[in-house]
């Protein structure tokens, strides 16, 4: 089983989630981040005083899935978020032991 | 004279719009523009601040200001406001009105001042600085210009408080920064306003509680209250504008900060000349007001390196300096003003000679006040991570934002 | 007697002061002190109570408080404020005015009790707990009272609403708390207020408020008010200063929320005496009510282990009461008040006779409404999950905070 | 007629209450119902509106709406204010005071199409917008109505602007709203409000502001003012309950946001009416609201799919329209009112009349003016990312929450 | 070492943390998310608008655990998060190669 | 590859970003966190009411590197983020099996 960590733009997570849905992902967890990369950020003013934002929002999706559905997963959301636009975001597999679900006490590809 | 039930109505109500400007206007405009963590220690300072001096009025400052002929402060006669009838007047209202109306101005010139030393100073140290400064420096001034003083003998024009309210405390917020030391980071390092919508708000409270500050200082609900709030209105409508294209001009964006930054210069500004002058005043006031105190704000940061946090020297001090200068000028026929008795020149003499003096008085004795709270209570909280986790925990113990 | 227009323009402002205490004032108040997942639930019952409370008013409230000669209850002459006419006075004013200024107090009386009931009481609940309460407890004790009742009769004090708003609701609060049971893990586990500052917005606007209630309540723009005024104030910074410096003494930090706290206890308690006293009485009561309700409030948290959320009894009730005992003492001229006509000992148990009846009579008639409602709709939302999840969701289906 | 102290004392503070209800009060409600990212330009929106009113009204404004006999227009006689002492009167109230008094309905009605075009307009089109609607579309119709213009003389009824105020921002709001477009995903997918509780603070405070714009349209402190306030709240308090049932009803859950909406619709409802009808015509009024705006909300957004985002048509231009038509009925007898001198019949028609006309030259013009500044420096803001985005970074370069 | 990642009902947290407590993990690190999975959500009305939620409240929580104690800890968040409802949530387990306590250097076991 | 987790005060993250900006780490994930450790809360009072707060914010920075980096990044945060007081965090390591950068399509070293 595999853990997928997207970092994506806010306004992408809906239409992923929708996707992945049809795909037949049924569960994910979304953070709400901020993300530092190569796109840059903005200046505010205040009172003559200069402010350098430079962390952009960025929303964070966790995923477990099994691993025959790995690539699926990922070109989906490959295939939804990208923009094309720097700030599109990146994607981090790593590898999950063990996952289990709470209500039931499921271990394992049942539990995801 | 007899009470006019007319003017009573509209000087208690004026009573309740300027303690409105400063519970809860004042205290958000300031809360808006610090950061999160220091929220409620802005709210806490600046309710302490109006529970302190009233007491502080009713007890002793109203008779220093308002009592007996001195040329530089007033007597004891009214200490307690003992000797006030119900049916004492002032004017043709009843005195005891004309105490509270009084009192929501003493109330609301140390309020300004927190804008000096928010984010670092200790409350313990706002406490003391209060009652020194109100009983020091607020009650001679007030005494001199509306209580019969030297200056008000030789016919200053102060109709709201440019002397009394907006020159001390800008003056006195430039003193107190400047012992109090710079916050962590500054000037290099900005800390956006942590809540532009709460500041927007105090703001709003601000504009529209002035025009009890103004109108009300008629002491009257008739031609000349009506006056004074247009011209105020005029005067925050055009600094609100003007300060408004210089931030799009310069940042390529207009910002409510700065929208409601110019706002409040406009109002300080108009302040001491409102009873005086006529639409057109109130228009150049406004319009001079936001390009001034716009330059001042930078001025005092970059050039001065001073950490009046909040910028009330240059809103408030510079305006209410500006207002008083021109106060004469724009009292004339040219500029559609009332007139005024005395030649303009020798108007505008007085005017000068007024400023001087206040804003020498209020830098000496707040120079001495915070001298004497550095080396009691200290000025400053003590250590550098209460600095940093924020006033509210450090000092108060609770914290603004619990979603 | 004819009109008085200065009158008039003063008791105008006054109802719409006292409307903007229940309006955001209160509201805010209450919801800056729940948790942020409950915000929605006060707002809503706040605004419910006033709709609500403004049509009973009209239809029956102020006939049954106001009209006839009966001693414990009016008539229906005045029923849908027939046979009032656009030139009917009350004093001085349009008695049209006087019907509005009386239904901002009918108003707030049962929106002080949301304090009680938050965070677990049902909507629909609120809604018949106001319509019975209003009509069964609020208009007989305004009658008493205020509409030339048995307690009128025998000379009872109550300037602005000690027994009919504040000994009321106090009652009423710990009755329905009491039935309502407590929420989960009281009084163990506390919960910070969501938003101080949303608090103390709605605190400072019902100090602002206050003014209209108290000064308002002279139902006249001169120096009866202007005393009103003053000593309201006098009292609330009093009350502020001192629950600011217990907490100090016992927490370590001085809270915003005790500073409020404080000052809402100052104006509950110098209502009943504010048209009679001094500013010398003013600061009396202030200081006292800072310690009587504060030690109120540990009491029925810990002692009485009554889930009265958000201290009604202990700071409305307990300062309500107060004042009311203290108010012929005060008004005496010992006290710089403006004199009575009985002697201190027989004004005081007045007074007396007026606070048990009146609070029994709340106790009894809370009580029999509360059951009506248990066993009929039910008082208190059906699932631990919907109280859980908050009544924002559960009884709204709206959340408070979409940022 | 000379000045009467009280009358002048009760316009006085009606301004500041009128003033209160756009800043902060309508920014607040409509800032509170649209997403976060777009708040800081709301207010900044409100914030200009009002300051650049405030200098048009002084210019040109005024003396175009209420100066000289025209049939359909002002003329220049009062530019700049000039020819206006401080001694005029208007009734019985300073000139200077009526302007002023004048000046908050010119804010506020340009500040209530805010609501249509949040979210996407440019920054500089509100400015552009604004100067002209003030002058071509507002000026006209004040001067008809209220200015001795042609609908005066037929004897249109208007007494605090449901054709001046509500009818042509509500019209002139389809208007705008249909050529700038709709919001991605309008109809559709719908955004909650981000922040009820601003959005209920704003909403009391025009409950609260609202009887200086009603009971302050009587330009006295009298029973016709009391009158006036208190069907205002008898309106008020019944759209309010009315809405919250149909949501109730419908929905399973009354929400907040239902709630206040209500509030709102029976607040403009009755403002045409408010100093012609008694308590029971408020009550009819307030009753009808509810329902009939409720169900043009529903219609304006899924069957015309304008996207007039926070329903400004539905609620002021249906509630100020259906105001209009009823007062002549309500005004009768009948059903409480004062009478009129019409019969009901031609009242009626004239209604009718002042209704269409209205509507239609808040049409013409506003798409006249609406295609200017389509062709010039365009409506919407540039960039799909911006909108995106929020306007708050795009148009202000400022967050509106830095917790 | 492992990392335990629990996502829970936000009401379960503090007791969750008690529990750890007790059987002696002195250290986690909380974050509130957005869950999505087979519980379902709730629909909000305004003004005639209809808006689905779909993502609920929940939380997250991140603990280092040396490999021994990785059952029991599992155990207990089981055993004090399960309600049988539908939305009790899920446990990740992934392999930490280190782990390191900042204010010492502390690497390994000793840093948990 | 490496995905470094470290658990930061709030106050230091800027400076770890300068600094690890400085060695060439151009992107990073930031989150807001709430930390249970050995570092003790404190107590809110109100009206009388004692309220206990053990969590505490912090900071959490997600980092993917390339394994030859990992210790001059590890070395540089914890030099950057150490005061030596209690609560100055912790640093956990994990193994990254993927990286994708959404924009380009880009796999591995490349995609970071
Ligand atoms: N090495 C990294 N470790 C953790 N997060 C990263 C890393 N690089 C990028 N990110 C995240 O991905 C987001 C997008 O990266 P960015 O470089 O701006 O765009 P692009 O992938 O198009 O080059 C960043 O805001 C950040 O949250
Ligand atoms: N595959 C998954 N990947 C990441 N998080 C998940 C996944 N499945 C469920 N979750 C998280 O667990 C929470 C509870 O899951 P849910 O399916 O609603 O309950 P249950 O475990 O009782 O079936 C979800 O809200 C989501 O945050
Ligand atoms: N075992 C753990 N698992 C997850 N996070 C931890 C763990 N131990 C500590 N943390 C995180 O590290 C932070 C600092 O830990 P703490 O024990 O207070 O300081 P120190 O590392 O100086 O002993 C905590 O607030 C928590 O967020």
């Amino acid at each position: 089983m595999k853990l997928i960590t997207a970092i994506v733009k806010p306004e992408q997570a809906d239409n992923i989630k929708r996707k992945l849905n049809e795909i037949g992902v049924h569960g994910l967890t979304m953070t709400e981040v901020k993300g530092y990369g190569r796109q840059k950020g903005h200046t505010e003013f205040y009172r003559g005083s200069k402010y350098e934002v430079t962390f952009l929002p960025k929303t964070k999706l966790e995923i477990a899935v099994s691993t025959s559905k790995l690539k699926k997963v990922i070109d989906t959301i490959v295939n939804t978020a990208r923009t094309g636009k720097i700030g599109d975001g990146k994607i981090f597999v790593t590898n999950l032991q063990q996952v289990i679900r709470i209500r039931t006490g499921e271990k394992g590809q049942k539990a995801i | 004279m007899s009470i006019n039930f007319g003017h009573t109505a509209w000087i208690l109500t004026s009573t309740a719009l300027v303690l409105f400007m400063t519970l809860p206007g004042l205290a958000l405009f300031y809360a808006g523009l610090v950061r999160s963590k220091n929220t409620i220690s802005v709210l806490a300072q600046c309710f302490l601040i109006a529970a302190l001096t009233s007491i502080i009025w009713v007890v002793i400052g109203y008779s220093l200001s308002f009592s007996g002929e001195g040329l530089f402060i007033g007597n004891l006669d009214k200490f307690l406001l003992k000797n006030i009838k119900i049916t004492s007047l002032t004017g043709e209202i009843p005195e005891l009105l004309f105490v509270m109306f009084q009192m929501t101005f003493a109330i609301i010139t140390p309020a300004l001042i927190i804008g000096a030393f928010v984010e670092r100073i200790k409350f313990s140290a706002v406490f003391l600085f209060t009652l020194l400064w109100v009983i020091f420096v607020y009650a001679p001034v007030a005494h001199w210009v509306w209580g019969n003083g030297w200056l008000a003998k030789k016919g200053v024009l102060d109709f709201a408080g440019g002397l009394v309210v907006h020159t001390t405390a800008g003056v006195s917020s430039l003193v107190i920064a400047y012992f109090l030391g710079r916050r962590k980071g500054f000037p290099k390092i900005a800390h956006p306003p942590h809540s532009p919508v709460l500041a927007m708000i105090g703001a709003s409270m601000l504009w529209v509680g002035w025009f009890g500050f103004n109108a009300g200082s008629a002491l009257a609900a008739n031609g000349n209250a009506a006056m004074a709030m247009l011209v105020t209105h005029c005067s925050a409508a055009t600094a609100t504008l003007t300060w408004m294209c210089i931030d799009w001009y310069k940042n390529g964006k207009p910002g409510l900060i700065g929208i409601i930054t110019g706002m409040v210069a406009g109002l300080a500004t108009v302040t001491p000349a409102s009873g005086y002058i006529g639409p057109m005043g109130g228009i150049i006031l406004g319009f001079l007001s936001g390009f001034i105190c716009y330059w001042f704000v930078a001025f005092v940061k970059f050039k001065l390196k001073i950490d009046d946090s909040l910028d009330v020297f240059a809103v408030h001090g510079v305006g209410g300096i500006l207002g008083t200068l021109l106060a004469g000028i724009l009292a004339t026929d040219t500029f559609g003003g009332l007139g005024i008795e005395k030649s303009v020149y020798d108007q505008t003499v007085v005017q000068f000679i007024g400023v001087i003096s206040v804003a020498l008085f209020a830098l000496i004795v707040t120079i001495i006040i915070v001298k004497i709270i550095q080396t009691t209570i200290g000025l400053r909280v003590n250590s550098q991570q209460e600095e940093f986790d924020g006033l509210d925990l450090g000092s108060h113990g609770e914290k603004s934002y619990n979603l």
